[in-house]
């Protein structure tokens, strides 16, 4: 297993690749959801502000 | 101030300008504002000489490295430089309205766009050309080299000029528009910055360069027909 | 001669105004009026065709203006909040461009008497960086009696104009009415004509 | 207030199909990965030059396929959404942009990690690493200028025009970097396997296939909320399931 | 929006602020307007990061010369990219009359200064900084000259900034100010480029950098001394 | 309170006005009159210290402006042609950091009551960037709300405002008259402020 995970001396390089472009991957999906999730609160918000102003 | 006033008028008075006229009257006019203004012009050329001299500062004195870079050098420099001078092409008359009132002129976007992009590079563009023998004796360039270099200018010089002006029109009114503009236009120009420091490095090196000639006069004939109409459209987006 | 159907203006998410029509024949004067922000800017820039209406169609002499363009500049001057003029340039030299760009080649003579006519005696030569705010805003409206253009487009032309400008542009709005012109304008001041009705639309 | 219906509808179905489309990319691009990541790692063989280093490929070679693939599209967005003033897909444009951005990083980064053990620095000036790093500087552009405008049907537009200009360019700046390499050094050492092995083969193209879905996912997913965002006025945001509740 | 407005007041309501907490307030709300903004912090960045890059293609990609001219170029593209972010620096405040109400504050206007320098610096060079290793690897670099890199970086940059900001309000209002304020400002700096490119290639030249690293040190303080007042007395003459 | 002496002020070869001697105190309202460039703004920015006199003194509570300066500055509000605010800010954040510059920190409910009392519900929290031209103007007026400084110099307070945001402007110098204050100010259009005798400087 620990042999895998050295990648013959390449540990580095390879995982250095793999790891950026996993970390890059989650970050992206984390930051689309997140503004997805921002967006319709913000919706949410003017939505009731709107109701609000009409009572 | 009598003569100065003629030398806007075109024609008999009480004439219709005709479209070249028009052209004439733009550039005429930035012309004008230029000389009223003449540090501006003065300093994009301070500003090239100051960056070429800045290299040998930066890098260390050893003669045969800065022959090496000079065509580099002073292609980097002339592209900084029109980048710079940029900022001026269009946003004075913007902040002004007078880019208003340009847009509804009677006559083709195109062609005041034009003249405005002659005149730029008549002022920003033509002295950089003018210099750049001085500076390639700096780095101990040869007589040959030294044609070429000024051969690429005046046909690469022009280009940034016109892909400038797209990039410009687009970020009219924006601030920090300044580098923005940079943003927009150095990957654009690169090519430009490739085949002109290229020329001179083929003719040091014993090659031909007449490829890299023709290439870069392609590429302002492509410039001339397509920019001036982009950078009017980009005006009218920008102004909406 | 200028027609505008069904208009509707959305900016951000306001809804300025929407279903606006009517139409402006010579000799007609039209004040556009509302409170600060409800969209007079917003309704001249639309009919100078800077931008696009979201709803509805300007229409010159029955075409769309977006479709005649350059045909409908000729025809048409806007002055609006800023003056078009440079700085650098004296009075006399900033109407001459102004001229060159609307088509016309003037000579000095007539330039000096336009700019004499609106109180800049005394001024012509200076740099209109030093002129003070009331004195720009006559070398802009000086472009007004040199050009021959029907329909004039004036967003509030008397600002910073003194007593005195602002009965001279009353003339000036007059001789132009009564040569068949056609006058679109918005003020928050005073401006009657005399022998003219003021047709008013309103903005909510 | 009236509203435009027929200039609607287009977000409106679109925006539904998106969502159901969303999570069949997703699910497929996860299963992709997890096939093609076991190809690479377990199935394909060691390279006799390379060794284990040339495993990067598999990462590499698809984000650099894609980031220039989606340059296209975006700029094929772009240039609908100016020319037929469509803005669904400027829309679509604006969303796949720091997508493609992000795929050009990781692409470069993925490039350097494999470039220091094989040519010993983590750079060359060589004529696709550096049309790449250009790439990289156009989407950056884009998004810039995108972002610097307000109003976002003026930025719509503007970009546009922009990624047009771009796309004309980017063949340009691919050759004359070529040729302006070749005026110099000799080919730089270029990976060595001419033929490639099948499971080489396979690993690269279900990577291939993952990024791709995901990348559509993930512009989707994005589309989505620039689209609640721009039409939140309207009555059918309003009336959203995931609006009202 | 509340926590963002929440940000711009420093201290209780309706309390007097104190000299530190208007520098507070004068930074913040120039870091926020950068933020509103972000697109400006971007493109210095990146405009540093392209010019960097311009050179190789300019000079060709043989890694040995490359590595040599290394610090010159990044300590040249860090001296540009300042440079053109000065415009930023009053010019906004000034067209918009925020400046004149600067002026009119009731606090001494050095600090006002003092504050928007520190802004600016936070905004335009620290990033520099910060990126500069990465582009340290692309032509090669060594990890020792890497570090030496930083640390001039560090100590050079708000030495520009600083300088930046005497040129900047010596040319405000002046069209073509761009410009005019790299020809000022650029003989200036120069001191800070040689010291600065010369420690890095001390260091590769396996020299002690002590000396070039105080020298930078001791120009720092000189700067954050003199030019806030310098600046603050600039501005009242342009403003006149 | 405030004192002028034998100022005069010469800009280019014209000689804008000389000789000019007033004093303001507690409770009055001045307004400088004159046709266009007959120097009105120039005049306010000598009082601000902008300009050095050519001739004369400004003092403040007997001392020269340009000696006091800060202190001077505490106690003055300029409004000048320029609104001094932010394209890219919104309203609040606007007002709060003038009142910042200004030494004082405002809380929210005080600042939003000052921009809702210059008509700006609703319009609190867009980038100043999209108001119309007289909904930055109210931003600029809603300084004058939040601090407490005697004396007010206002050039041309009332561009681009609403016949509305005109009224409301009186009233708002009445109240700061009743408390004490001074206002100097142009303008060419109509200000009269019940109750309170406008004193009137022509300048030529
Ligand atoms: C920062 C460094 C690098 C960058 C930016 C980069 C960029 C690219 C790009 C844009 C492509 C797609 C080209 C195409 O499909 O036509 C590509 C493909 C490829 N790269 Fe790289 N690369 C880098 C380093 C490397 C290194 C170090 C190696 C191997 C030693 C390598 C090997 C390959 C291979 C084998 C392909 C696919 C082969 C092909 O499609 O022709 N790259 N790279
Ligand atoms: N992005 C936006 N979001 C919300 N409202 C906006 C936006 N952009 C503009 N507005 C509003 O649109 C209106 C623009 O009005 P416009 O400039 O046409 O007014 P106006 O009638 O000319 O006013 P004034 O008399 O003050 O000049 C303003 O009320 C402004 O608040
Ligand atoms: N360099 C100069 N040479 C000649 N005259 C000058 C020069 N600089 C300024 N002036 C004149 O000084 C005057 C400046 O006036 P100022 O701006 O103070 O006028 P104002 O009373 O505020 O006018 P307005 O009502 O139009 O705002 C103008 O008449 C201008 O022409
Ligand atoms: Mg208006
Ligand atoms: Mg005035």
């Amino acid at each position: 297993m620990s042999e895998f995970f050295a990648m013959n001396g390449y540990a580095f390089y390879i995982w250095g690749s793999y790891g950026l472009a996993l970390l890059i991957f989650i970050v992206e999906i984390a930051m689309v959801r997140h503004k997805r999730k921002i967006t319709l609160q913000q919706l949410r918000l003017m939505r009731d502000a709107g109701e609000e102003g009409q009572a | 101030m009598s003569s100065m006033d003629k030398s806007l008028t075109a024609g008999t008075a009480k004439d219709k300008l005709s479209l070249f006229g028009l052209l004439g009257l733009v550039i005429r006019r930035d012309l004008i504002l230029a000389m009223r203004r003449r540090a501006d012009v003065l300093t994009t050329l301070v500003f090239f000489v100051m960056v070429v001299s800045l290299f040998p500062l930066g890098v260390g004195p050893e003669l045969d490295m800065l022959r090496k870079m000079a065509p580099g050098v002073v292609w980097v420099a002339a592209l900084l430089a029109s980048m710079l001078s940029l900022g001026r092409l269009f946003s004075a008359d913007y902040l002004d309205g007078t880019l208003e009132q340009l847009l509804l002129a009677p006559q083709p976007l195109s062609l005041l766009v034009l003249g405005k992009i002659i005149a730029h590079w008549m002022v920003s563009g033509l002295p950089l050309v003018l210099m750049a023998p001085v500076l390639g004796l700096q780095f101990d360039m040869s007589a040959q080299a030294l044609w070429v270099l000024i051969a690429t200018l005046l046909l690469g010089t022009p280009i940034l000029s016109m892909i400038g002006a797209v990039g410009a029109a687009l970020t009219l009114g924006l601030r920090g528009g300044g580098v923005l503009v940079s943003l927009l236009v150095l990957p654009l120009c690169i090519p430009v910055l490739i085949f002109g420091a290229g020329a001179v490095e083929a003719v040091t090196s014993g090659m031909s360069v007449v490829s890299h000639l023709s290439l870069l006069g392609a590429m302002m004939l492509l410039a001339l027909v397509f920019t001036p109409w982009v950078t009017a459209q980009a005006l009218r987006i920008s102004m909406e | 001669m200028l027609e505008i159907s069904e208009l509707a203006c959305t900016r951000g998410d306001h809804r300025l105004f929407s279903g606006l029509s009517f139409s402006l024949s010579e000799g007609e004067l039209l004040q556009v009026e509302g409170v600060n922000g409800s969209g007079k800017t917003s309704l001249l820039r639309t009919l100078c065709g800077f931008m696009m209406p979201e709803v509805g169609v300007v229409r010159w002499r029955g075409e769309d203006i977006r479709k005649l363009r350059e045909e409908y500049h000729a025809e048409m001057i806007y002055l609006g909040h800023l003056n078009a003029i440079k700085d650098e340039l004296n009075a006399l030299e900033n109407l001459h461009i102004n001229a060159g760009l609307a088509g016309y080649a003037l000579d000095d003579k007539q330039a000096i008497a336009a700019l004499r006519r609106m109180g800049l005696r005394g001024r012509e030569t200076l740099p209109v960086k030093v002129l003070s705010q009331g004195q720009r805003r006559r070398v802009a409206l000086a472009r007004l009696l040199v050009g021959n253009a029907p329909l004039w487009i004036l967003d509030e032309p008397l600002t910073a104009l003194d007593v005195g400008a602002v009965i001279l542009m009353q003339e000036l709005i007059g001789e132009h009415l009564a040569n068949k012109g056609m006058v679109i304008y918005t003020t928050h001041q005073l401006l009657e004509v005399a022998g003219v009705v003021t047709r008013r639309l309103s903005l909510s | 207030m009236a509203i435009n219906w027929f200039k609607y509808s287009a977000p409106t179905a679109f925006y539904g199909l998106a969502g159901k489309l969303v999570p069949w990319f997703a699910w497929s691009s996860a299963i992709l990965f997890a096939i093609g990541l076991y190809i690479s790692f377990f199935v394909a063989p060691t390279d006799a030059t390379q060794s284990e280093a040339y495993r990067i490929m598999f990462i590499h070679v698809p984000t650099s396929i894609l980031s220039m693939f989606i340059y296209l599209v975006m700029a094929f967005y772009a240039a609908v959404g100016l020319v037929f003033n469509t803005r669904l897909s400027s829309m679509m444009a604006t969303a796949l942009a720091p997508t493609g951005a992000l795929f050009a990083f990781i692409s470069l980064w993925t490039g350097a990690m494999w470039g220091k053990p094989m040519w010993g620095a983590w750079w060359v000036w060589d004529a696709r690493l550096t049309s790449e790093l250009i790439l990289l500087f156009l989407y950056f552009g884009f998004i810039a200028l995108h972002a610097s405008i307000d109003d976002p049907r003026r930025a719509d537009r503007a970009a546009a025009l922009l990624a047009i200009v771009g796309s004309v360019n980017v063949p340009i700046i691919y050759f004359s970097v070529k040729w302006w390499n070749t005026l110099h050094q000799g080919s730089t050492i270029k990976f060595s396997g001419t033929s490639m092995h099948i499971a080489m083969q396979q690993a690269l193209f279900t990577m291939l296939l993952a990024c791709w879905t995901y990348s559509v996912a993930i512009s989707l997913l994005r589309v989505r909320s620039i689209v609640l965002e721009r039409e939140r006025n309207t009555q059918w945001v309003a009336e959203l399931e995931e609006v009202r509740s």
